[in-house]
């Protein structure tokens, strides 16, 4: 049964207001022009996380859309610090900002104890870093079976996971390849599921390769097909990461006022991300690259 | 003056600490530039692993971030990244991880976490990421940073990724997995760790730089080794990979 | 560096008396030519471990290599029984079997625990069932967040694994797609891994279709090309599961004799699996399918 | 004489008890049939998943096994064995799970693991496989077993698979996930568990049983619903699906 959506749709019918949102992708597929939707609509008290908030967080802080950051990595890939983070961090600008700070480990362990429906599960890591004296979800456990001392996390289930991907079908079957970082633990951690795809493919092309499958469609409530829905950041096979603005961004958010404007211009200046894309102009098709396709194999009998 | 840059004898000086054959966790920077120096020098059979799931990168170009998309075409397998901390790191297969931060101690423990108070810091910095698994459970680690008076205190405000801690055998009293800090290696020389103390030594000058420079930069009086060596210069074929195969002139930094 | 090698070498090499093995693949590629290679070395005293031991371990079972199984679920999939381990387990013939049962779940957890190396994992699994009775390794735990009391398993890091597979290279990177069963767990859980595959491809080809892959190379101790090992079991896209053959052994392997025939024609009195393959003969054809090929992903940038 | 089989009257009241899009972990043989016919006729968006890890299954012919070649080719998905019991239904994605075995009792506990004693057993079976965490972690269960005095004794021989236990809210108590068992469908009739003892009650007689039949192969003085239902013949439509679509004539049955 179809799930196809629009990004409003999606966005008002899946994300409310004080609802814990993981929005994931690991430097690929971070869902921008959802993030963008939830700030024109103006989601707030959202506890929201990532293990890289990156600049798609430092865009939500910075419109007041979030209460609480959950993460493991605050930086700007390659560039530098993420300065609304910061401000936020370390002056209550433009609100005060509470944090819960794990490694990508730790972030990554809490999100496959959710999809695994456990608890807790355990860890070697952590000993000696005062992560875990200024965090006390991390608690020690001892093993049952050997008497070993271990750290150990809670699950983290989020009220809605928002994540990008290449491509689904109608019914919300998903298929990602490239980085995954951690979108299969998230897709089954969260309560409520929506994926953002490039193009929508038919359910035939989907099962022609059911081992590129990520996320089953039964655990998708809404699909929505957007083009260029992960730019600035980059989708494996559809374009490559737009650097400049990256390194631009470092500009553009070290004060307030810049980063309002270019909230104003490109966020709540823009209809949808279609616009969004029209006003980027031909920038977006210089990011496509060279075609580098894979053999295929046989998946008969 | 030497023909070759700080940069480049950073570089070649961490390539060197690395053996054919090994699994290591790359990060961007300086030990990109040393992983791919090696690989094509000493060790053809190093194995790259990024965190981001990325193993067996080839690069065409340098990667601008541990999740650039150069990193998956053409590379040897892609893996979930809960997968990597737990199959490879914690598993025990990564021989080497490389750290940097923006303080490191006496002991070798690193703080990428906060300047001053963790709830009311000076300064805000990015976190751990995935430096205290790397730091807890890597064979060995490497780090690199510019030796800076600022960066080298005593004790770190805060410690994200463990090193010897207080020293001694406090690691293995803690029952941490990996070997913990192998040496750091910053703009100035190279320093590694007492087998008994754990504190930091330093071990060699690079060609250029003073035993004043050093120690006017390092916030506790250090040990120095005896004799102290200067830093190996880069080889000439060290330099011609670098130069032309990984830095191409006018290609990314 | 090429770790190519024949079956002989492989098996001599990384598989010692007395030592844990697991041979995992569920249904498909489920590595017989490795069996009956051991079977031939008369490697004895080891502790077979699989979730399924299929017609693999009754025939290993018979010819005297097991001091232990390590199991949780043994007949003969939509036949019937295992005669050979039900006689061995029930009238202690031809010699007394030690063993150690789990579920599905259960088992696959403890490859998983041993794969991550952490010395146990929870589960929510195993409450009221007689199993927790009967095994004292799956023993209680607590969360240390909740409170909750769950089950948990210790880790089971085999001493070697032998896996099938349709694809390496000849460093060892492995591609494997359709159902992959615990073969990941397992390959990160053993101190040495053996794989074998139906055909050894380029590094170049692997290195198209970087998420195929399922076992890095410097994981594998050894790669052993031998097309139709998995026979009469099946690797997708290249033959079929001889279900006449699993059929068959439900009365090749009612009595004693006929199992000891059975060994001495096909495995004792063949020198490898290229000689049991041409005394197979044309069946082996009729066992390839049709192909039905994925279309290529684009990897670019 | 009825124009259907027995077997074809298990099928249509299994299929029976799936509602629509709800995800179903299938075994073989009448499972198998069950969930393919309700696919095809009340339930087209059922999901099939395979404890093999084979989702969205469209097989070509019937499976001869749980991970049949036919399972994966034209699937929606395939995932690994420790994600279907972790992801899957440890996660409380599967809305219904069927069971068989040699023995069940009167509160729906099955043994599929030994007859007699554990250590000596007077046979030994199959074991568990995928069946105590199905029985533990689905949200309900389906059993599906011929009926006969050897395979209902009031007390199973080994606990396999919890059904509720000793009765009452002993899974509660235990605090298993699942709902466990809600019908047990054999060649004879269909029983349900009371809501508060949770105990076996013959609720229906398939056409042409009789009370007489079911209580001599029943191994405790059995329950019984009034008023007695008959089970409800296969329609024309089911039959037709059944014997043309699934189980084609001469088709693996």
């Amino acid at each position: 049964m179809s799930k196809l959506a629009t990004m409003k749709e999606a966005m008002s019918r899946f994300v409310c207001d004080g609802d814990t949102v993981a929005m994931e992708g690991f430097t690929h597929l971070i869902p921008f022009a959802a993030a963008h939707e939830l700030i024109r609509q103006r989601r707030r008290n959202l506890t929201l996380v990532r293990l890289t908030p990156d600049l798609i967080f430092d865009q939500m802080v910075a419109a007041g859309c979030a209460r609480k950051l959950i993460f493991s990595w605050a930086g700007n890939p390659g560039v530098g610090p993420l300065h609304a983070v910061r401000r936020a961090l370390e002056q209550q600008q433009p609100a005060p900002l509470e944090f819960e700070e794990y490694s990508h480990f730790g972030l990554a362990l809490r999100f496959q104890a959710a999809a695994a429906n456990v608890p807790f599960l355990p860890t070697r890591n952590f000993a000696g870093s005062d992560l875990v004296r200024v965090n006390p979800n991390v608690k020690p456990v001892t093993c049952p079976h050997t008497g070993e001392e271990l750290w150990s996390v809670p699950a983290l289930a989020p009220d809605v996971a928002i994540l990008h991907a290449q491509r689904a079908d109608e019914d919300g079957n998903t298929q990602v390849w490239g980085l995954v970082g951690v979108h299969k633990e998230v897709a089954f951690a969260a309560r409520r599921v929506v994926v953002i795809v490039e193009e929508i493919v038919s359910q035939e092309l989907i099962r022609r390769d059911p081992n590129r499958t990520l996320i089953p469609g039964f655990r998708v409530d809404a699909v929505v097909c957007e083009p260029f829905g992960a730019h600035p950041s980059y989708v494996q096979g559809y374009y490559d990461r737009d650097n400049e603005f990256y390194v631009r961004w470092d500009e553009i958010s070290r004060v307030p006022q810049s980063l309002a404007a270019y909230l104003d211009k490109w966020v709540y200046g823009v209809a949808d991300r279609q616009e969004y894309c029209r006003r980027v102009g031909d920038a977006l098709e210089r990011l496509r690259g060279r075609p580098v396709l894979c053999e295929p194999v046989n998946y008969g009998y | 003056m030497p023909d070759f840059t700080t940069q480049e004898v950073m570089v070649t000086t961490a390539a060197r600490m690395l053996r054919d054959g090994e699994v290591v966790f790359v990060g961007i920077g300086i030990p990109n530039l040393a992983v791919n120096l090696a690989r094509r020098t000493r060790c053809p059979n190093l194995v790259l692993i990024y965190e981001s799931g990325a193993i067996g990168a080839r690069p065409s170009r340098l990667p601008l971030s541990i999740g650039d998309s150069v990193l998956v075409t053409g590379a040897l397998g892609v893996c979930s990244m809960p997968e990597t901390f737990q199959y490879y790191l914690q598993r025990g297969l990564i021989d080497v991880g490389f750290l940097g931060g923006a303080q490191v101690d006496r002991f070798g423990n690193l703080n990428t976490t906060v300047i001053g108070d963790y709830h009311r810091p000076k300064a805000r910095l990015p976190g751990s990421g995935g430096a205290c698994e790397i730091a807890a459970l890597a064979r060995r680690v490497l780090i690199v940073m510019n030796h800076k008076l600022r960066s080298f205190p005593e004790r770190v405000d805060f410690i994200t990724s463990p090193g010897y801690l207080d020293g001694g055998n406090a690691r293995q009293r803690l029952g941490l997995p990996g070997g913990g800090p192998a040496a750091v290696i910053t703009d100035l020389g190279v320093l590694r760790f007492a087998p008994d103390t754990r504190e930091m030594v330093l071990e060699s000058l690079h060609p250029g730089a003073t035993l004043e420079q050093v120690q006017e930069n390092t916030g506790w009086k250090l040990h120095v080794a005896s004799p102290l060596r200067t830093t190996e210069s880069p080889t000439d074929e060290e330099l011609h990979v670098l130069r032309e195969e990984l830095i191409p002139p006018g290609g990314a930094r």
